[in-house]
Formats: structure tokens, C-alpha cells, sequence
């Protein structure tokens, strides 16, 4: 399995767990980002996802290796789903572990923060009556 | 120096399309590239960002550009 | 299935993140606590976990309920294996979810810092040559 | 009084066994129960934590015992 992966299919966070467990492991932390059924109240059909694909591996793969190396990771693995993604389904998931809990929890959360900041994949949400770019405008 | 810019998410339906192409006459930079690029299509300058990316790295407006460099506009990102 | 669990078997991670699945999700945090081969650099054979049941699914559902409603979570489950467990395998699952992953992963992190304070739940690492209550002496 | 007291983890150890019965004499109290289980098995002493569950409660050694209570000896807990 890729650690670093782009793909249009349903995410495995089965998977992802299974590629970070190892022997040494004290605590495995798994983010899974799930489409939601409401922005502001809103009710959203689906999302539609799309990415500059070779730009985003790159910072999705500068993330994982800055929290490894930060926190002193055993491993980070970091999935994102492109294309249309029904309500409740993954989105993105982040999945690493460490011999200590601390350092997975705070790992986890620094990559799902910065992946939202850094890495070039679009949102758009679609609703009955239209559809709109997520942040776009201020 | 014409230069041709590829655009993701909302920057497709501003330039109505995947790709738009810039004569830059001036210092060929991407600041260049986002002066000519703003004023030719005004809507950029409503979103809350706007960045470019130069052969898959981020670039500041002090980059300088040449023919080959595949360019990219990256509007807010929402990935996640 | 359970949101607050005993058991001898394998834990599901799986069925535990599906269970807090829900469509209002934006973030879904999952911890699971897999079982080390090292502790301070002594090889561990396995665990062998024992509860006083009745009491830890009390404390147990208490950290799910004050989770819940401090960090305004849909849900929090919380499941616990005891008996022998063997390197690698899962010893706890916590996954959570709520509208906003900030909140997941604090209240997810809270809940296994506190359960490894309050709950009534012993772990006895088992060596080549030894034994030893983990924790229990100063 | 006669106390039974349940153990787990290495308060079997200790006692070694599952239960013990202690007779109180004096105020009945959790405080009561902790001085004669100590005093009949130091090794107690040496535990970083000596808890007691009255009915799946931790209590406070201030509190009453009575005959029917399910007394639990809580060492340090050290699950997940």
C-alpha cells in the first residue's frame, strides 16, 4: 500500500491503520475526514474533489515527513479521495503511530491542519440549486 | 514571453476554461503574471487568495518565469 | 453494536469508527492502543489484561458521557479487551466524532488519558523470565 | 464488623489471593480497613496507590462501610 496516495475510489482507513501498526507501536491515531450533510445550515448533496495530483502527493508527502520527523513518528500514512464523495464517506484519511500516544495525537492533528492550508485539492459542494468552491471568497 | 497558465477549482470557471495564455513583456516574473492576469480577469481579485505554483513548488511574486516552467494557479485551497 | 465494551475478543477498529459514523461528520478521531514489544528496553512476550468489569464499564461510559458534552460530540465509543493480548494486536479503541475535528481530537485524547487514570482495568506485561504489574510501584 | 474485600491486580498478589476478611472493631471505615489491611500485609505500603470501590464508587476513607458493601482494593489501574 502507498503511504502517500491520490485515488477516485472509496479510502480503506482499515488499511491505513493496518500500514502504521508495527511492534513498537504505544498508540496508532486515526483522522478520518467524512463529507457532511449540511454547511451553514445548507444541505449538501455531495462534494467534488479535484487536485493539482503531482503538487499535492509532493505536500501531502513534505507533511507526513515533517511529522515524522518532528514528532519522532513511526509512520504517517495520508490517503485523499478525488471526484465526487457521497454524504458520510472519507474523504481523507490520516493514520500514524508512535511509541508514545502524545506525540500521534498532536502529529495527526498538525498534518490534517496544514493539509487544509498547503495542499492543492478542491472542494466544491453541491446542492440542489447550485454549487460553490469551499473558502474561495473571504 | 508568452506563458501559459493551468487552473484548478474556481480559477477554471474566472478564466472559463482549463488553461489561459499571457504575453508577459515586462520583468517575466510571476508578479507580472498576476498583474496582467488580474486585469484581464477582474474576478481573481474577489477570492481570499490567490498563489502560484511553478513546476509543483510554490513561488513568490519575485519569481521569474521562462517558457518552459509549467505554471499554475492555486486558488484557496479545501482539501480535506 | 456496544458503545462501551469488554471483551476477550479481538477489538474492531473498524466497526467502532463506522459506529460513530453519522452524517453531520466533519472529523472522526479514532485512538487505538496496540500492544509494545519493548518496555524500557525489556522484550515483552505479551499483556494480560484483568477489570473489575461492573466498575469499568461505569467509568468507562462516564468518559464517553463527559466527552460527549464538553466537546459537544455526536458520539464516543469506547471498547477494551482483557485477557491475554499479543504484541501488535489492539488492547483499547476510542473513536469519536464530531462536527468539527478540533473537538474530536481533544475530546479522543482526554478520553484515553483519563481512562489510564480512573478506569479499574490492570495490565501485567509478561516476560522470558518475569512478570510485572505495570504501574504499580513508584 | 466483618469486612470481605475483593483484590485485583497485584492486590492478589499481596494477599494472595482474591478475597480477605477483615474484622473492624472501631469507626467501620474505609480509613478502618486500609490500616488493618496494611498493617497485616506491608507490602501495601510499597504500591504507588491504594484505592478503594464501595458498590463500583471510589471512595474516600471517610467513608462507612457496612456489611453488605461490594469492597474492591483498586491498585494503580493501568489499562489501555
Amino acid at each position: 500500500m502507498k503511504d502517500i496516495f491520490i485515488t477516485e475510489d472509496q479510502l480503506d482507513a482499515k488499511a491505513c491503520t493496518e500500514a502504521v501498526t508495527y511492534p513498537g507501536a504505544g498508540g496508532l491515531v486515526v483522522f478520518i475526514g467524512t463529507v457532511r450533510n449540511l454547511t451553514k445550515g445548507r444541505s449538501v448533496k455531495h462534494l467534488e474533489f479535484e487536485a493539482y495530483e503531482p503538487m499535492a502527493l509532493k505536500e501531502m508527502a513534505k507533511i507526513a515527513n515533517e511529522a515524522t520527523n518532528k514528532w519522532g513518528l513511526h509512520k504517517m500514512v495520508i490517503h485523499h479521495r478525488l471526484g465526487l464523495v457521497p454524504i458520510e464517506e472519507e474523504a481523507v484519511v490520516i493514520a500514524c503511530s508512535s511509541a508514545h500516544r502524545k506525540e500521534a495525537f498532536e502529529a495527526c492533528e498538525y498534518a490534517i491542519d496544514t493539509l487544509k492550508e498547503t495542499v492543492p485539492i478542491w472542494k466544491k459542494e453541491v446542492f440542489e440549486d447550485g454549487e460553490v468552491w469551499v473558502s474561495a471568497h473571504p | 514571453m508568452e506563458i501559459q497558465i493551468i487552473a484548478f477549482g474556481i480559477a477554471k470557471d474566472i478564466i472559463n476554461g482549463k488553461k489561459v495564455t499571457l504575453s508577459l513583456t515586462d520583468e517575466h516574473t510571476v508578479g507580472e503574471a498576476r498583474r496582467k492576469l488580474s486585469s484581464e480577469f477582474p474576478d481573481f481579485s474577489k477570492l481570499a487568495s490567490l498563489k502560484f505554483a511553478v513546476n509543483a513548488n510554490y513561488v513568490e511574486d519575485n519569481h521569474l518565469l521562462t517558457a518552459d516552467d509549467e505554471v499554475v494557479l492555486i486558488p484557496p485551497v479545501s482539501g480535506g
